[in-house]
């Protein structure tokens, strides 16, 4: 039933949990409106034929509606609208918030390609490599101006916005190669700006990674990866690693859990930490980035504001290392569990 | 006679409404003597409530304002009207978009994520060169020979 | 219904009236509710800025702090100060065009667009100042004092509200001044016939409110 | 009847030459150029608005012609991708800023609105002469910008792009800031007419439903229009200058510029088609001899949708950046505005019970637009759904879906506005059977231009693609066949209107037999549309009751 209304609407294959969602949506909306719109539309071409004119000046009774037949008018598409609205916006929630065990894939557009990379990984252009069966959140933006992250076959598209983060998840269903497209026009060769999300199932993609990460496959994708996006260190994590020493990090901040000048980083990620105003803070990319650049801005609590910020010391992949590094060094329990569900958190 | 009605409404309002100068001085000192309490409080700065204070204050002199030297007060119906739901216009049209402001994602706008952080890689091939039309224009150069510091 | 006193000589000034007007009275309404309308879009076309003003100041308030503390308060004040009487003055110019005293309105006029000239160039000094230091809009800002992210765009919107405000000083004292002509030249302003003042000074009025919200927001907080 | 006033006396003689005898036409009244150029009668206004408004048509649809051929294959067809950006811009803003937005409130409410008064014209007659040089100024400015480089950026000018491309966009961009006077002017100039001009006996409700939509329209026009004429300024600015408003490298947030933009673009559709709602209102009236079914709950729901009409912008930007708890919000208000337009739907079909269905040309395109506002509002809805959006963001189903509302709707009521008010504004008729013949071919072709591009939309293809991939094919040349029928379709009612302007039949002063408030005066109408006394209009527009029934109007 359902493969067919899809035939006949021209949807593109369902790769993703969101998709079956928005499906059955799509399916009850289009369902309501063609029934709706064939009873006023039969409605209306009987009353045309029933009512056709009969003599030229012809005299007609004086027709107002009631007060309840009004009512109807606006209820009766009020409560249809609205319930569409009330699924419509649920599923629109969950697909806006990533679960807490979402794996990241950094999204940038740029005129005109795709950019991938991986927290621990490989980077990629144009082609995205993503597990199936596992939740990936994509954390978009863009270089220069809008471009918009669309993959048809997931129902999935969020714009990328040149210095802002968007975010967006999936999980993809069925192993196989489904194609995105950027859907906000951002210039000459806007439809040109393609790209390919490779779902491989679970075992390959790890498979997949470790040779990527081991450096060894050759493969076309790293023959067109724009070389000057990739670090000079492949892996972002050590990278970070090796910044945190240079840039000297690590002369106030610990690793290993001691105390000193700043909060150690071990364990620091996903924290809840206290600060100086009572207030508690979640450490997340968003903080850390923060704290980096205006360091004063949110002081952990029994800490002195004594950290120069690396605002254009650090570059933006620089910074992104710094993040990773500081990631690895979560302690294991603290994104183990299942997830929480789709939970709203946005408001701050 | 319903074509009179609002106009002559309007008209003997207006008529009627004639006095003495004196309140537009009256006016003119409160106007005068609010100034100064936006002035001094807004010296002091106040933390969190400066900013609704200011408001307030210059709600109150606007209102002043319209009501007496415009004549608002004299006014009826189309023109209250008229006003009202420009100001309400207002108020909408900046609380919606702050909203949203406030309720995005907290990763949406990192201090990092500017794009000035990110010009500063080179991404290599220069999007700029050799393309017709449409691509970016050269980032301006007076900014950076006038020493402009990037934020 | 004619109380006010009467203009000299018995015959009262009227304007023409239009021949598709059902009367004089349905005339000058429209021409009230006109202006009202058309200030009605003034008002949001400010309300532009105002929402640009007011999602940047959310995005960087530190910048909005330290920049605004570094713009000329007094300058502003008197400002302020200067088109709060030039209000006055437009309203009194209203008064005495009701009571058919021509002289008194064109010396009110008069009178604001002195004050006016004196805003514009209180405010030719401080944008003089900003060029100088270079406290300027976007990728022209180059002062060295301020270093905060968002602390051009404050300059952005400062120059961009101030000099959209100045715009609207300048186009209020052209239509004062056809008024103050006309005071001059044909003297027939009186209790039936003051809408041409009485237009031009809610023009005059509403730049001086959409100034009364700029000041406390650019200069203060 | 006559208002007294003291006051009123001295200066209140009425214009000498109402006193003819003999009234000429408005149309003859005065043949010179210089009586045409600087007239400031409202119908000749109007008439001219016309005149370049079908040629911005001409414009626009040529455009959206050369689109639909480029598009007949998956490569390149006709043209390379620059001038292709530049075609789909330019028709976009060719059709919205000089067709669609002036297309019905200054041409028909122009025409209309003074004669539906009882008034001898509106209110600010030289303003309104000016709104139409402003326009003319605008659009010259901006077709200029347009043949010299063009700009590419899109109708919607997102940032940064529209701040950094090296097309022509402040040219561009300045014409539209122009037009935008135009169209406060003419919001103000209507909005003061209804409140000042009604003739003795006309109060708000007794207006005619389509004066109730222009009243509407006015109320967007003048609220919604300031803000994009200082978003075009700081956009313009930005281009020239680089102030840096909008610039993500100094801060600056392009979901703001959306969020600007939108708050006059999105009240701008309603500008587009709430004159379009007027035009059917009256139509459906007349020709079922009915008067409308439940008139408050129409003119009620003018005003709703031009209220909530304004807060329902940002499902434009449902994924572009905006929280999702806004998302939410502005869903619920589409649904609102869903809910308004509805009840219209519902009373005009409900008009036509117990009427007297005469079934002419402009009765057969408010089929069409009856059949575009169902499907156009509904697959509005389904968009506004927050989720569904997500996969029809900016796909050729939102193509589609606005095609529908706002150019389907609005050609169908531009159309039938053309047709119903022809005898009016010329003394003449038309062939009727052309007439339907060709609002046959362009309600088809209509359906069979967008009903591909919904489906196209759903399998993913996005606007404003040059190249596309190859499944998308066989729809797109669907959509372009139909296109051509469209075309034919408008090449038609040229010819025939065309003749009829010369040599149609004299239609005499009321060929409908419609009780609508316009045709009390003469058809064609004297320049000051009413000659002596104060004309008597009927208790209420639109009453059809056989007077000797009249006394009882009984409730269903």
């Amino acid at each position: 039933m359902s493969e067919l209304l899809n035939n006949i609407l021209f949807l593109p294959e369902a790769a993703s949990t969101f998709a079956e969602r928005i499906d059955f949506l799509h399916h009850f909306v289009v369902g309501t409106t063609m029934v709706m719109s064939a009873a006023v539309g039969l409605a209306a071409l009987f009353f045309f034929f029933r009512y056709r004119r009969r003599l030229p000046a012809q005299a007609t009774e004086y027709v107002v509606p009631t007060l309840k037949t009004e009512f109807l008018f606006v209820s009766v598409p009020l409560v249809f609208f609205l319930a569409w609205f009330g699924i419509g916006f649920r599923d629109f929630t969950w697909v806006t918030t990533p679960p807490k065990d979402a794996m990241d894939v950094y999204v940038m557009g740029k005129q005109w390609m795709w950019k991938f990379s991986y927290p621990e990984g490989p980077n990629g252009v144009n082609v995205m490599h993503v597990p199936a069966n596992r939740p990936v959140r994509l954390l978009i933006t863009s270089r220069d101006v809008l471009h918009s992250f669309y993959v048809p076959a997931f129902r999935i598209k969020m714009d990328a916005l040149p210095g802002r983060y968007t975010q967006i998840w999936f999980e993809a269903t069925k192993p196989g190669t489904y194609q995105v497209l950027c859907t906000e026009y951002c210039g000459l060769s806007h439809s040109k700006m393609l790209a390919e999300v490779v779902v491989l199932p679970e075992e390959e993609y790890e498979d997949w990674i470790k040779e990527q990460r081991r450096g060894r496959l050759q493969d076309r994708q790293d023959a067109l990866a724009d070389n000057s996006l990739v670090p000079p260190v492949a892996r972002m994590v050590e990278q970070g690693q090796v910044l945190a020493g240079t840039q000297g990090c690590l002369k106030c901040h610990s690793v290993d859990g001691s105390q000193h000048i700043g909060p150690t980083f071990l364990g620091m990620y996903d924290r809840e930490e206290k600060l100086d105003n009572g207030q508690t803070i979640r450490v997340d990319e968003a903080y850390i980035t923060q704290s980096m650049m205006d360091p004063g801005a949110h002081l952990v609590a029994g800490y002195q504001n004594v950290m120069p910020t690396y605002q254009g010391k650090l570059q933006g992949p620089e910074t992104a290392a710094i993040v990773e590094y500081i990631k690895s060094l979560r302690t294991p329990n603290v994104r183990e569990g299942a997830s929480e569900g789709p939970a709203y958190d946005a408001i701050q | 006679m319903a074509i009179a009605n609002e106009s002559r409404q309007e008209e003997q309002n207006m008529r009627e409404e004639h006095h003495g100068a004196g309140r537009y001085w009256l006016i003119w000192v409160l106007l005068l003597v609010l100034t100064a309490v936006t002035v001094v409080t807004g010296r002091i700065h106040i933390p969190t409530w400066g900013l609704v204070l200011a408001l307030v204050v210059a709600t109150t002199k606007g209102t002043l304002v319209l009501l007496y030297f415009m004549h608002l007060i004299d006014h009826r119906g189309a023109n209250r009207l008229v006003f009202a739901v420009s100001i309400l216009f207002v108020v909408l049209m900046l609380a919606i978009p702050l909203v949203d402001l406030g309720t995005r994602y907290r990763g949406a706008t990192p201090p990092g994520s500017t794009m000035s952080d990110m010009q500063a890689i080179d991404i290599g091939a220069d999007a700029q060169e050799g393309r017709y039309g449409g691509g970016l224009r050269k980032e301006g150069k007076m900014g950076e020979e006038s020493g402009a510091p990037r934020q | 219904m004619q109380s006010s006193s009467h203009a000299a000589g018995g015959t009262l000034p009227v304007p023409r009236l239009a021949g598709h007007f059902a009367s004089l009275e349905v005339q000058n309404h429209a021409a009230r509710l006109g202006m009202w309308l058309f200030l009605a879009t003034e008002i949001l076309l400010f309300a532009g800025l105002f929402i640009c003003y007011g999602v940047y100041r959310f995005l960087f308030p530190e910048a909005w702090a330290a920049a605004s503390r570094s713009l000329d308060l007094t300058m502003g004040t008197i400002n302020t100060v200067v088109l709060i009487t030039s209000s006055l003055t437009a309203a009194l110019a209203v008064h005495y065009a009701k009571e058919g005293k021509n002289k008194m309105v064109a010396v009110q006029i008069a009178l604001t667009l002195v004050m006016a000239i004196g805003f514009l160039v209180i405010k030719y000094f401080e944008y003089h100042h900003k060029f100088e230091i270079g406290t300027l809009p976007g990728r022209f800002y180059s002062y060295e004092g301020i270093q905060l992210p968002g602390v051009p765009m404050y300059f952005t919107v400062y120059f961009c509200s101030t000099a959209l405000h100045g715009l609207h000083v300048v186009i209020g004292m052209v239509v004062l001044a056809f008024s103050m002509v006309r005071a001059l030249k044909k003297a027939d302003f009186g209790p039936n016939n003051y809408t041409m003042v009485e237009l031009g000074s809610m023009y005059w009025h509403l730049v001086d409110l959409v100034w009364i919200f700029l000041f406390p927001m650019l200069y203060l907080v | 009847m006559t208002p007294s006033s003291s006051i009123a006396a001295p200066g209140a003689t009425p214009a000498p030459e109402e006193h003819h005898d003999h009234h000429p036409s408005y149309l003859v009244d005065g043949t010179t150029i210089k009586s045409w150029l600087l007239t400031v009668d409202h119908k000749r206004i109007g008439l001219m608005f016309l005149f370049w408004v079908l040629l911005f048509f001409l414009v626009g649809g040529i455009f959206a012609l050369l689109i639909r051929v480029e598009l007949l294959t998956p490569g390149p067809t006709i043209m390379d991708a620059m001038t292709y950006n530049r075609t789909f811009t330019l028709h976009g803003l060719v059709m919205i800023f000089l067709f669609m937005i002036p297309a019905i409130p200054a041409v028909f409410g122009n025409f209309l609105l003074p004669l539906m008064l009882g008034a001898k014209d509106v209110a600010f007659p030289r303003l309104n002469l000016l709104s139409l040089y402003i326009y003319l100024g605008g659009a010259f400015i901006a077709l200029w910008g347009m043949l010299n480089g063009g700009l590419d950026t899109g109708w919607t000018f997102y940032t940064p792009y529209s701040a950094h491309t090296t097309t022509t966009v402040a040219p561009v961009l300045f014409g539209a800031f122009i037009i935008g006077f135009s169209s406060i002017v003419t919001g103000i100039n209507f909005i003061v007419t209804c409140h000042t001009m009604r003739a003795p006996g006309i109060t708000w409700f007794k207006m005619p439903l389509f004066v109730w939509a222009i009243y509407a329209t006015s109320c967007i026009q003048v609220l919604a229009t300031p803000v994009i004429g200082l978003l075009l300024c700081l956009v313009t600015v930005e281009n020239l200058f680089g102030f840096g408003m909008f610039d993500p490298a100094r801060g600056g947030d392009p979901v703001l510029f959306q969020h600007l933009f939108w708050f006059y673009s999105h009240p701008a559709v309603y500008i587009m088609v709430l004159p379009a709602f007027g035009v059917m209102s009256e139509v459906v009236a007349t020709y079922s001899r009915k008067n409308i079914f439940g008139y408050r709950a129409v003119a009620y729901s003018s005003l709703g949708i031009a209220f909530v009409g304004f807060f329902a912008w940002g499902h434009h930007m449902f994924v572009s950046g905006q929280s999702t708890f806004a998302g939410g919000l502005f869903g619920v208000l589409t649904m609102l505005v869903g809910v308004f337009t509805a009840i219209k739907v519902f009373n005009w079909v409900g008009t036509v019970y117990k009427g007297a269905v005469d079934f002419k040309t402009p009765f057969a395109y408010f089929c069409g637009f009856l059949f575009f506002t169902v499907f156009g509002g509904m697959t509005g809805i389904a968009l506004g759904t927050v989720s569904l959006d997500v996969p029809w963001h900016d796909t050729y189903f939102v193509v589609a879906h606005f095609h529908f509302i706002m150019v389907g709707a609005t050609i169908m009521a531009f159309l039938a506005a053309l047709h119903y008010w022809f005898p009016k504004m010329f003394g003449r008729t038309y062939h009727e059977g052309w007439g339907l013949v060709s609002a046959a071919l362009i309600i088809l072709g209509f359906n069979a231009t967008f009903i591909p591009q919904f489906l196209l939309g759903n399998n993913g293809m996005p606007r404003r693609y040059y190249e596309y991939p190859e499944r998308f094919q066989a729809l797109n040349v669907a959509s372009t066949a139909g296109a051509s029928l469209l075309a034919f379709g408008f090449i038609i009612i040229a010819m025939y209107l065309t003749y009829a302007l010369v040599y149609g039949k004299a239609s005499g002063k009321n060929p409908w037999r419609s009780k609508g408030y316009e045709w009390v005066s003469e058809s064609p109408p004297p320049t000051h549309n009413f000659v002596g006394p104060q004309p008597v209009f009927p208790e209420e527009p639109h009453f059809y009751v056989d007077p000797k029934k009249a006394e009882v109007p009984d409730a269903v």
